[in-house]
């Protein structure tokens, strides 16, 4: 905290090439962590409980020779990318609605907090039931379980919103599409980012739930087969497919959109 | 106070009925031990349960017993019940057989590699040549749900377990093939069993008469149930039969359910019908081991105790 | 198109700009000429009469801010308001602006329909956009608008630094910017809270010859909010003087000095003049 | 968006005694045409499938009356309670760490991922298998499928704290602790409060699945009871006395707890 | 105890605050005495010498903000940085607070370990804590805390809102809770970023003679950034005039004049001088 500067002489970081360089080294230590730790599960438990990474890679390879484990991830992902979209959709509209007006959030309290502590497994079986085996019924269930989630963090965050700003637009007379544009949802970015990154993971648990309980793919469905069995390599083979998509969506997407969006911020020294 | 044997139990399950009696009527006692039931919500939880060594048996079937002891985990089996349930269609559907099923929609409970659904697909095969899986469009999912999904009338056909049928067959829904039957075309010579208790073959080797004790309750209890009518009094609230047909049902089907007692007989036929579901069911199913793992049913049972 | 000079050269005032002015090379404090004649402004304006305004602190009591505070500004007329520290002048402006409805009395409607512009007393600029965007944003859409942009942004000295974002400029320029916004939207009614405060006097001086060259051009109607007496002097036609709080108009003095002769010595005379008669209000 | 004031006078509101007045007719409002739907669905789907609010009340009287429900509904809250302590704690402080230091990201970020991603259905059996059947093993389960949410939320809020408040607080030297106390967490606020209420309604949920999985007594458990009975109404009753007492902890404690911390705050006009 | 005039009456300066003064009733502008002599100070003092300062824009592209900035502060004096807005200023105070340590140059490392005190060009104030706690906060513990933030307070005018939260607060107000944060720390190094602007007259220069007051009675190294010639020349020892950006050194300048004789006409007198000398960076 007290990190005063005593210092003197101190060289302008005026090229830095290297810049990459501990980062890579950093994750690449944090990875090794993890499969030593994995191993060392292996030795301690016995291959039953807990088998070694070359055994889950050897059936993630076979899976994925045989086209079983594209397909179920396939059919996984979609249903996770459809529930995705209109839980977002949804919930950042009601949470900024209940947000910023307090008709509204009085309306939608109780409902809000009913569907927030309605269980997975009820929303499910409800929707299979009134709606039938579907896949609307499955999607819409999934979005159910998630929407409550991200209209809590969003209305949060339009609490938290900065009202200078919001006089800003009036004053110049946005538009409505303009202030979102660029009044609100900027202000609302890590909320967003928060509801999402966490939305994702939540939505896929929930997808699990959903394809256990009446559907007749995706990895859900074969985490459950393989669990009856008690075959614990094929059900960390479908986790770890699934974790690694999400890597690399992290990785490769998600990271340089919001380096992208957060390049007003100032970096700290 | 005597050694105490831990099972853990489905808290509603059909298994509870006969470990009821043994509390009740003390047979646990009797036989030199006292039970102590341990309820649990799901039936993989019991199985959690075993494995994470919290109790000394749980339920199970002998597909179950046999995939841990080829992962090297020596579980072993003792049979409970042969009821296994079957494929339910509406009394007047007009479905009589399973050719006529073609196009339908079937439900199918435990998934696709359920051993009833298996072995069904098998006797279609053998006996009318029949794609079964291939002309049929089948919904895996809950049981209940599936349950639920017949009577919405969403499903032409649904195969569950033998307790929810037999809720069925008071509301006008008939059995259209048991599994039973399916066994029996696959090369059974009698019945299977369904469900069996399940436990560590080292402990039941460190307690043999603790096993034995637990046998003899077993067969005590079913003996009563079997005979008085009466006895089944008591366990109408934990049988949670909404009215009398239903109870009725239930008490018949498991009487039925009660193995004969032939245990070579049983352990060969199991091992040819697990023979035909290694095939059919591949390694997802079975595991490693082609063939039920040597042991699979309690050696002692075999042996005469 | 004409050459601009670099932002770091900005001092010399650009010779040439998007309504080509003729202030370049003026000498500093000497009168700045421009704006209509306060004698050819037409005599109806927009009137305001805020009988009270109370504000309520976080444990729900009322404070009141403005108690009695009504003037009118002739249309086309530049008016400047001033007042001790905290005595309501802010809240005023919202209340004009349209920000805070909760008070009693009546504002010329005609102000709600009105084009504005608003400088607050702070930047307000939106972080997460460029310096060039901010300015755009208040913009409507239009063929040049990026030209327009640069243009203004140049004019405020701050040409070269559109692409930055407001935290990458200094609290001057950040200022600065949010003049920029508020001049280029050509507004019919232009609101200025404290507009030259942390300025150095040149950027200053420039700026405010800015200003009176804009209003020039278009016409439009000022209230400008200062505690810089003699800044009131020098581009004011009349001077709304404030009281403590809960502010009430003291005295509404119209500046008796023809624009082209407010040279330095003019606008001392005068202050000191104001200073003798409200001695609480105006010090110098 | 553009109410300019064409308006001409506005009654200063001096005083505004019935101020609850039209919140209360809004909640009840709400609450009503809760019950109405409800009414609807039972006239449609029949008392079996969606039975009577009459009927899921009576059930819950007796259940209560009983002690059945309290007893299960005690157990369960205090996992919820215990996990919920746990996950915010250990999540907050992660979540700081890695939105104020990018080593600290850079090494948790793969296993942040994983965790997020991991199915609660694996973390629980496994926590089960390697602990055993034991109360902390399943409140460790909870706490870990929660954690990573939590960690997400703070890392964002930490990302998005404003550096001229940090600065004060070095320049002024303010210990370690006056920093987390008067700097950060109230900057925080808002997303904690997120992650709080999301991070409540998620840990009921799991616990649902730890008490169905491994567990002999609580909510979960008792649900997926009457789930394989279809007992609508049991499944109902004991949902609704869960939201029921959220309901309550929401009105009566997080809320005026919520409306003291954000006093500072401008009031809207 | 002493009684406190309230808040809305602050103006009629307290005759009586936690240091006693004796600048009540004093007539402004006026030459204000206080502050140790110049000719007493210690000769030796903080040196500053930041050869080079670079900011990356959102791009990564340096900026060259600072670029040969080297001067001394003699302990125990005033010293004023003028410079245009943008040149660096701010800059430097955050180099030499220990705010910013990626630069090119040395710094007097006793600086580090000076207890310092801040009026940053805004406010920052803790939006959720009270006025009070605000200033409380920069405070040790000690017995009388809450006395001598009352007293703080009152000292600059802003008795008796103290448990209001600074969202309630006028920019003035917000500004002069800020500097009763700085003054109350008693620093033996004190940093003022445009410290008197946004106020009216009487409130800045009120606020000035506390400054002074406060520095005659708890000998501190003063450095003030402003834009106003003439009150540096009225507060300080000497004069750093910056370049335009990237900023250097263009002269120190001591004040010639004795402190009890900086009245108005002498104080315009030497800015004039100044003016003349530097007229691209001091404009009157
Ligand atoms: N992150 C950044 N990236 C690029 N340039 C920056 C950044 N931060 C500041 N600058 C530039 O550095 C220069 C110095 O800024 P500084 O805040 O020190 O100015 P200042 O002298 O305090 O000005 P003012 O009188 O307006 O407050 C400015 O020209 C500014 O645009
Ligand atoms: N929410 C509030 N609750 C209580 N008092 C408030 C609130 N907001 C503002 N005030 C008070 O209202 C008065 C007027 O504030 P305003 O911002 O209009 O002052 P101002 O004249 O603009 O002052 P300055 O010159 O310092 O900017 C101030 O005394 C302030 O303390
Ligand atoms: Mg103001
Ligand atoms: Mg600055």
């Amino acid at each position: 905290m007290t990190d005063a500067p005593t210092a003197l002489e101190h060289r302008a970081a005026l090229a830095r090439p290297r810049v990459l360089s501990p980062r890579l080294i950093a994750t690449a230590l944090s990875v090794a962590a993890f499969f030593a730790l994995w191993l060392l599960g292996t030795w301690w438990m016995g291959p039953r409980l807990c088998p070694s990474p070359v055994s889950v890679f050897g059936f993630i390879a076979s899976e994925t020779a045989s086209g079983e484990l594209p397909y179920h991830l396939g059919v996984t992902l979609a249903r996770v990318a459809a529930a995705f979209v209109i839980a977002m959709a949804v919930g950042t509209a009601a949470g900024l609605a209940m947000g910023r007006s307090t008709l509204a959030n009085t309306l939608g309290e109780p409902w809000l907090i009913l569907l927030l502590n309605a269980p997975a497994l009820i929303v499910i079986v409800l929707a299979y039931i009134w709606i039938g085996l579907t896949e609307s019924a499955a999607i819409l269930a999934v979005a159910l379980n998630k929407i409550p989630n991200v209209t809590v963090t969003i209305r949060e965050g339009a609490r938290a919103m900065d009202p200078a700003l919001m006089e800003m637009a009036k004053v110049y007379r946005f538009s409505r599409g303009k202030t979102l544009a660029n009044v609100t949802l900027p202000q609302l970015q890590p909320y967003i980012a928060a509801a999402a990154r966490s939305g994702i993971a939540l939505i896929w648990k929930i997808v699990l739930v959903v394809e256990l309980l009446g559907r007749s793919n995706g990895v859900g469905f074969q985490i459950h087969l393989y669990f009856q069995m008690f075959d614990v390599r094929a059900i960390l083979g479908y986790t770890l497919a699934f974790v690694a998509i999400m890597l690399v969506v992290e990785f490769f997407i998600v990271q340089p959109l919001e380096a992208r969006a957060n390049r007003w911020r100032p970096r700290p020294v | 106070e005597g050694p105490v044997v831990r099972l853990a139990l489905l808290k509603f399950g059909t298994v509870n009925w006969e470990a009821d009696t043994i509390k009740r009527e003390g047979y646990d006692e009797a036989n030199g031990f006292t039970l102590e039931i341990v309820p649990f919500a799901g039936a993989n939880a019991t199985q959690v349960a075993l494995l994470s060594g919290d109790v000394d048996m749980s339920t199970g079937d002998w597909l179950f017993a046999s995939r841990q002891r080829a992962m090297g985990a020596p579980m072993t089996f003792i049979p409970y019940s042969t009821s296994m349930g079957g494929l339910m269609v509406p009394c007047d559907s007009g479905l009589k057989s399973l050719e006529d099923l073609e196009g339908k929609t079937i439900g199918v409970a435990g998934g696709p590699l359920d051993k009833s659904w298996l072995m069904l697909i098998g006797m279609a095969e053998g006996e009318l040549g029949f794609d079964l899986k291939g002309r049929t469009r089948q919904v895996f999912g809950a049981p209940p749900l599936l349950a639920e999904k017949l009577r919405q009338g969403e499903l032409d056909a649904a195969l569950n377990y033998w307790h929810y049928n037999a809720r069925l067959e008071t509301e006008g829904y008939c059995e259209l093939v048991s599994a039973q039957d399916a066994a029996e075309a696959l090369g059974a010579r009698g019945k299977l069993s369904a469900i069996g208790y399940i436990f560590n073959e080292e402990w039941a080797d460190a307690n043999p008469e603790l096993v034995a004790g637990f046998l003899a309750a077993s067969r005590a209890a079913k003996a009563h149930l079997l005979e008085d009518d009466a006895a089944w009094e008591p366990l109408r609230e934990a049988m949670n039969a909404e009215n009398d047909a239903v109870f009725e049902t239930l008490r018949k089907r498991w009487r039925e359910g009660i193995p004969t007692g032939d245990a070579a007989r049983e352990e060969a036929d199991t091992a040819a019908v697990y023979a035909y579901l290694a095939k059919a069911g591949g390694t997802e199913l079975v595991g490693p081991a082609t063939e039920m793992a040597p042991g699979t049913f309690w050696s002692g049972l075999t042996a005469g105790n | 198109m004409c050459v601009r000079s670099s932002a770091t050269r900005w001092r010399s005032w650009p010779s040439c700009s998007w309504w080509s002015s003729s202030l370049s090379n003026r000498s500093r404090l000497a009168p700045i000429a421009g704006g209509p004649d306060p004698s050819e402004a037409p005599v109806d304006g927009y009137s305001v009469d805020i009988r009270t305004k109370a504000h309520r602190d976080a444990d729900g009591r009322a404070v009141a801010v403005l108690d009695g505070l009504a003037f009118t500004m002739p249309h086309g007329t530049f008016t400047a308001l001033i007042g001790p520290s905290g005595c309501g002048k802010t809240t005023t402006l919202r209340i004009l602006t349209g920000l805070d409805t909760d008070f009693a009395g009546t504002v010329d409607p005609a102000l709600g329909e009105a084009r504005i512009a608003v400088a607050f007393q702070e930047p307000r600029l939106l972080p997460w956009r460029t310096v060039a965007d901010n300015v755009a944003l208040a913009l409507p859409d239009e063929a040049d608008k990026a030209a327009r942009v640069a243009a203004a942004l140049e004019d405020v000295g701050l040409g070269g630094l559109g692409e930055r974002f407001p935290a990458e400029l200094s609290l001057g320029q950040a200022r600065r910017a949010a003049l920029a916004r508020a001049f280029a939207v050509k507004p019919d009614v232009l609101y200025l809270d404290e507009p030259f405060v942390s300025l150095d006097e040149t950027s200053a001086q420039n700026l405010r010859a800015l200003l009176l060259s804009l209003w020039a051009r278009n016409p439009m109607t000022i209230l400008m909010v200062t505690h810089n007496v003699r800044e009131a002097i020098q581009l004011a036609d009349q001077i709304v003087l404030l009281s403590e709080r809960p502010a009430h108009v003291v005295d509404v003095v119209s500046v008796p000095l023809a624009r082209n002769s407010r040279d330095s010595e003019a606008i001392s005379g005068f202050a000191a003049t104001l200073s003798r008669k409200y001695p609480t209000i105006v010090a110098l």
